[in-house]
């Protein structure tokens, strides 16, 4: 599959920083984002949500919201389909509570009004009457016997015998191979110790917001920043019980996903009022309803062992690992599991993984969703067990990484990969020996993430002027369009700036899987080059008709048609351009297509290393240096693969020092604004290094791996190994935020 | 109510529009006046992506009501290029991939000509400090940073 | 015959096997054939599964080849951010 | 909600007096206008300030500043006079927010808003800061301390509003700071917050010390323990001790998502060596 390599400097466009295609609007505010959209007579909607925990709806009385002038229409869980299919009635619940509100924030009812202050007045006049419920937001004590159950119809799966009684822990994974305690025997050192990490939010800073339009016919159309508008199209249609051809999605600008914009929220409501009401509706979220109700990450409570030979050589790793995802059933345990020890290799591996229900709301995917809190466990525990053994941690990693051949945490056998690239790059960068003062300490960790292909649709189009219009159905979400027109520029022979790439919708396109697992510049580049090929191959077809030879005796070389061989006759090369001005009378436009459920993904790997100081009085981190090191198979835009590498590490930092969900005693979130939940802000950090490995994916023409998320997994795990190394004490909880550290210190004088 | 007419200049024309009094001057401009530039990200003065200048003072405009533009200089990021041609700002915001949703951009370039226009060799601190309240989850502000530094240098030099 | 691989939890609903042999040339046939042989994996298999073939991970693939020399592995579906 | 921008004192006072529902008074508007978004307030009446010109004004008055209500941070913090003789205060205000937040948030909205957390609160009740009350019955001047009766809870009675702070002279060998702690490098409330402000005579010994805490109490406060501390010692190491001793002791905050009682009370100390030590060297280095 790899056709093209960068150590055969064949790559013309690839690997080149040029302007990406929609920058123009972006630095004007041309661009226009969710919020951003307007349709002739739109009523403004809004979502009522529950400030209880965990309740019971005895009823819902909207007479007195209806009968507010201004006020078009009311919704409930009632007006929604009642069939709906199995893996969308999560989400449908998840949108609108069906009989019981589940988390602070669980949308109950809405509301479509001709302006935002009757809509806000008309939720105040929704009378709900709730019976509450006994709650739970600790994933421990939602595991215990008398914990208030979540849902009495949910058994746990995957135990040996089928359990009789409902519970809060709805699934049991486990993966590994060999036989831990086997392997621990052989052990002559030992480090075990349990973790805790808090939710965290994506934290995009653009809030949900939609505008959707549909007929009682059922035909509508809906605008909405999503990282997935085929997915978005789906779930509503089987929400709403409508043919998926009927509703047609846009998507628009997205400002900022990270996971969280893999699911729906106001989308069917948006589409139910507009149906009820008979006009457009656009709905936009509060940032308080951004955190109350949408995708945050799970918390977990981890337990770690790892055993090594005293020369260093790991024997065996085991971990249990219990993640809450929230009110419905969820499968990031699985994914923490199976990547936890992915970076090593052991003849003796287990891991298993509680997937534990909560009254919160339902954890949606973020980078590497479930990765990040398994590596800091397993990452901390490495560089424990490293400086045990009188062995440098770095040193350490490289004994124990795992190689093409080695037998993965989650099964197969790895295949090739640039993990060992990424230590050796660390080792001998710069950052690796800068001294370090007082307070002061450095940590290393690395990550692991898989990266994903799936079903994909693009087109290309080639314009009369020889300019050529690329389709994709992958919502960009950080300069993929740039990418795009990259591939298609280097496959086609013609400049970037020819090429221009839309993010089509629905009806444009076949389906095409959401943006989310690194996937759309492997997926829908590689379906581009496809297509690309495709094209190609009529523009040769229609040289030949011009020129009267067999299609055999043109080839493509460098943008332009030419005769395969001395035999096929003489003509001058033809470009794209002369070709295409022709198409009219050589058999009409030309365009190329690829339609495929992309194979080939090739997982990627990090090293990153950050220095911090910790004051000794307050327990305060200040991230001094930070560099990371990523495999990114070939990097077809280098400056935005190294954004993926700074804005992952520095959603890691977040996560790591300050970002967390605070729940009080009543269940209800204290901290639903960016004043409390604290994302890090520029003054907060230091330029973020990057070194990009590029170890090609075999499974891509040229050799491109996914990126975006890998860069999130190891940050956590770095800070706690360079916090614990600056104060003497190991920090086992996240987020290491100033009283925690502080309290660690103190505890340890102790 | 009835509600409340406002005169105001917004990037050097003159405007008018009705308000009601608890509305704020960003959803006088997003909706009222179809200025989408400024975003809301918080609605709480926490992100910064609703910059906007109010008599040459950078605010967050979903913090000022719209009556209170009455008489007063509004520039938005629409006014930011002169016609086609972009601020130095917004140029090497695209050379330095300072962008990636594009989301907070708006924000960011007007709080950063704001810097410039009142610090114009501001140090990589100054700039940090400075663009706090700009909240940016995608770039890690390494290439944000970088590109008001760079464009500073090219002003001086210019 | 190919070898087919399960995860952990997968012990349970395959009468506490580790690997299942099965007649299959594809994905599809090597589904079929788990089902038939184990029926307790049916709903696993039902609700979307991947599988990795020599390390390359496979999603919703019925057609994709197998054969004796491959190194098959059952995994969950995967979704990503 | 109506909203009326008078251009005097006197109007103000009438519409505020005048209102029968809920008025609230906006000068920056940083605090009033998150509430009302939030539907924590919901005022009848918003009187906007900044249309009296002598409430931007920052007057010289018997060799101290009069600080007008409508003053926004960013106008304070460029005033060489007022950061010269009050850098704790200045600091203290200019910590407030963002840049975006400094354009428009005032000191005076920051006293009135009654958090116990505000910034320029503790550095102002350490400077012996003096609010001036106008209401229907006149005007009052009021330490700055008493203003706020609770969190979000004032000691202005209806129709009142402050119209200016004034920060009274400097002596020489003189000087304050403010320290506050914060999570992050910007953009967070207060976790605890400290005032000091020190004179020292000839000799270089601490003749008078206020110092101030935020953010551990209903209200920001003055520790006359911790003045005890410093008064008449060099604040050495040892008086500093005693001062981070008394306001650790001082200190009786509550558990919330912002911090521990643990974590406050010990930092309540931390921030006033520091703080004491800030003012303290340029109080000597300014003699």
């Amino acid at each position: 599959m790899l056709d093209k390599t960068a150590d055969n400097g064949e790559f013309k466009y690839v690997g080149t920083r040029p302007q990406r295609p929609d920058g123009l609007d972006k630095v004007t505010g041309r661009a226009r984002f969710g919020a951003d959209m307007v349709m002739p007579g739109m009523l403004v909607g809004k979502v009522l949500r529950s400030p209880h925990a965990h309740a019971k709806i005895k009823s819902i009385d909207t007479s007195a919201a209806e009968a507010l002038k201004g006020v078009k229409a009311v919704i409930t869980a009632d007006d929604f389909t009642i069939d709906v299919p199995e893996a969308e009635y999560d989400t449908m619940v998840n949108c609108i509570a069906h009989g019981k509100v589940l988390y602070d924030g669980h949308g109950v009812a809405a509301v479509a009004a001709t302006s935002q202050a009757i809509a806000n007045k008309a939720l105040k006049l929704i009378k709900v009457d709730y019976e509450v419920l006994p709650h739970v937001t600790d994933v421990e004590e939602a595991c215990k016997d008398d914990a208030p159950l979540l849902h009495d119809n949910i058994f746990t799966e995957g135990l040996d015998e089928a359990p009789t009684t409902p519970s809060n822990i709805s699934g049991r994974v486990q993966f590994g191979h060999g036989d831990v305690e086997k392997g621990f025997a052989d052990a002559d050192t030992i480090v075990e110790r349990k973790f805790r990490t808090e939710a965290t939010h994506q934290g995009y800073i653009e809030p949900h917001a939609c505008v959707g339009n549909l007929s009682a016919d059922g035909t509508g159309e809906l605008w909405c920043c999503t990282q997935g508008h085929f997915m978005v199209r789906n779930s509503c249609a089987a929400i709403l019980g409508i043919d998926i051809s009927r509703l047609r999605v846009t998507a628009s600008e997205i400002g900022g996903g990270f996971g969280g914009k893999t699911t729906i929220f106001i989308e069917p409501i948006a589409l139910a009022l507009s149906r009820k009401a008979g006009r457009p509706v656009k709905v936009v979220m509060t940032r308080d309803e951004v955190f109350r109700a949408t995708g945050p990450t799970s918390s977990a409570s981890m337990w770690i062992k790892i055993g090594a030979k005293s020369d260093g050589t790991i024997t065996a790793m085991e971990g249990l690992l219990k993640y809450q995802g929230g009110a419905f059933k969820g499968t990031w345990v699985s994914l923490g599991c199976m990547t936890a020890f992915a970076c090593y290799r052991a003849d003796h591996m287990k891991t298993v993984g509680y997937d534990v229900l909560v009254n919160r709301p339902r954890a949606a995917a973020y980078r590497a969703p479930g990765a990040p809190m398994a590596a800091f466990a397993v990452e901390s525990v490495v560089t424990e067990l490293a400086e045990k053994l009188g062995i440098d941690p770095l040193e350490f990693r490289l004994q124990n990484a795992a190689k093409e051949g080695d037998q993965s945490s989650y099964g197969p056998k790895h295949r090739a990969h640039g993990l060992i690239e990424t230590l050796e790059t660390a080792k001998a960068h710069a950052h690796y020996d800068v001294p370090l003062g007082p307070n002061q300490g450095r940590g290393i960790a690395c990550g692991f993430w898989f990266n994903f292909g799936g079903e994909t649709s693009t087109s290309l189009n080639i314009g009369a002027d020889g300019t050529v219009n690329i389709s994709v159905g992958t919502v960009d979400v950080g300069g993929s369009r740039a990418s795009m027109c990259l591939m298609v520029a280097e496959e086609l022979g013609v400049p970037y700036e020819k090429v221009r790439c839309v993010v089509a919708d629905t009806s444009s396109l076949g389906h095409n899987d959401t943006t989310d697992g690194s996937r759309t510049t492997f997926a829908s580049g590689m379906a581009l080059i496809l297509s690309a090929r495709d094209a190609k191959q009529k523009l040769c077809a229609r040289a030949a008709k011009i020129w009267e030879i067999p299609e055999e005796a043109v080839e493509w070389v460098d943008g332009h048609a030419r005769p395969a061989g001395p035999n096929a006759g003489e003509f001058d090369p033809m470009s794209l351009a002369e070709i295409a001005g022709k198409a009219e009378t050589t058999g009409g436009p030309i365009a190329g297509h690829h339609e495929y459920n992309a194979r080939g993904a090739g997982v990627s790997f990090a090293t990153h290393m950050v220095d911090t100081e910790v004051d000794p009085d307050t327990g305060r981190v200040t991230v001094l240096r930070y560099t990371v090191i990523q495999d990114a198979g070939k990097a077809v835009h280098p400056a935005y693969v190294e954004g993926q590498f700074q804005g992952g590490a520095v959603q890691g930092i977040g996560w790591a020092i300050n970002e967390e969900y605070i729940y009080g005693e009543d269940g209800r979130l204290q901290n639903p604004g960016f004043l409390d939940y604290r994302i890090p802000v520029a003054s907060d950090l230091p330029m973020i290094d990057t070194v990009i490995i590029e170890n090609p994916n075999k499974g891509h023409p040229y050799g491109v791996r996914g990126v975006g998320e890998t860069s999130i997994v190891p940050p956590m795990a770095a800070i706690a190994n360079s916090v614990s190394a600056a104060v003497g004490v190991r920090l086992t909880e996240l987020p290491m935020s100033p009283p925690r550290v502080l309290k660690a210190m103190d505890d340890a004088k102790a | 109510m009835s509600q409340i007419h406002v005169q105001t200049t917004i990037n050097g024309d003159e405007t008018e529009f009705l308000c009601d009094a608890e509305e704020t001057l960003l959803d006088a401009l997003r909706d009222k006046l179809g200025l989408t530039g400024a975003k809301e990200g918080c609605g709480t003065g926490d992100c910064g992506a609703c910059s906007v200048t109010v008599d040459g003072r950078l605010v967050c405009s979903c913090l000022v009501l719209g009556a209170e533009a009455q008489g007063r200089e509004i520039t938005t990021i629409e006014g930011m290029a002169n016609g086609d041609e972009l601020h130095p700002l917004q140029q090497k915001f695209l050379d330095h991939a300072a962008l990636q949703c594009g989301i907070c951009t708006p924000g960011f370039l007007v709080a950063a000509k704001a810097l410039l226009d009142h610090t114009p060799d501001p140090t990589e601190t100054e700039v940090r400090y400075w663009l706090a309240g700009n909240l940016c989850r995608c770039t890690g502000y390494d290439k944000i940073i970088r590109a008001v530094m760079d464009t500073a240098a090219e002003m001086r030099g210019a | 015959m190919v070898k087919v691989n399960l995860w952990g939890s997968l012990k349970a609903r395959a009468g506490g096997r580790n690997a299942i042999e099965v007649e299959a040339q594809t994905i599809r046939q090597m589904f079929r054939a788990l089902g038939e042989e184990e029926p307790g994996l049916v709903p696993v298999l039902e609700t979307g599964i991947s599988v990795a073939i020599d390390g390359q991970i496979y999603r919703d693939d019925w057609f994709k080849e197998v054969d004796e020399d491959s190194e098959i592995y059952l995994l969950p579906r995967m979704e990503g951010g | 909600m109506r909203f009326e921008a008078p251009s005097t004192v006197e109007a103000a006072v009438s519409l505020l007096a005048a209102e029968s529902g809920m008025a609230r008074v906006l000068a920056g508007g940083t605090d009033l206008l998150v509430q009302m978004k939030s539907g924590m307030s919901e005022p009848d009446l918003v009187v906007d300030i900044k249309r009296i010109e002598a409430l931007h004004e920052i007057t010289e008055e018997d060799g101290g500043y009069r600080i007008g209500a409508a003053v926004p941070g960013i106008c304070l913090g460029e005033h060489e006079g007022v950061k010269t003789a009050w850098p704790g205060v200045v600091e203290g205000t200019e910590l407030i927010g963002s840049t975006q937040i400094q354009g428009r948030a005032t000191m005076v909205g920051n006293l009135c808003n009654c958090s116990p957390a505000a910034d320029s609160v503790p550095a102002m009740a350490a400077a012996g800061a003096v609010a001036r009350v106008t209401g229907p019955d006149g005007t009052r001047d009021v330490p700055v301390e008493q203003i706020a009766a609770g969190p979000g809870k004032s000691n202005l009675a209806k129709g009142e509003m402050v119209e200016s702070v004034f920060l009274p002279a400097r002596p020489a060998h003189a000087s304050d700071a403010y320290l506050r702690f914060i999570p992050r490098t910007e953009m967070d409330i207060a976790v605890v917050g400290c005032g000091v402000n020190l004179v020292f005579d000839q000799d270089g010994l601490c003749i008078e010390a206020r110092v101030a805490l935020g953010a551990v109490a209903a209200r920001v406060f003055i520790v006359p323990d911790a003045a005890e501390a410093l008064v008449g010692t060099q604040v050495d190491d040892a008086a500093l001790d005693a001062l981070a001793a008394a306001c650790s002791a001082a200190a009786t905050p509550i558990d919330d998502k912002r911090g521990t009682v643990e974590f406050r009370k010990k930092v309540a100390g931390v921030l006033a060596r520091r703080a004491a030590t800030i003012a303290r060297d340029r109080a000597k280095g300014s003699a």
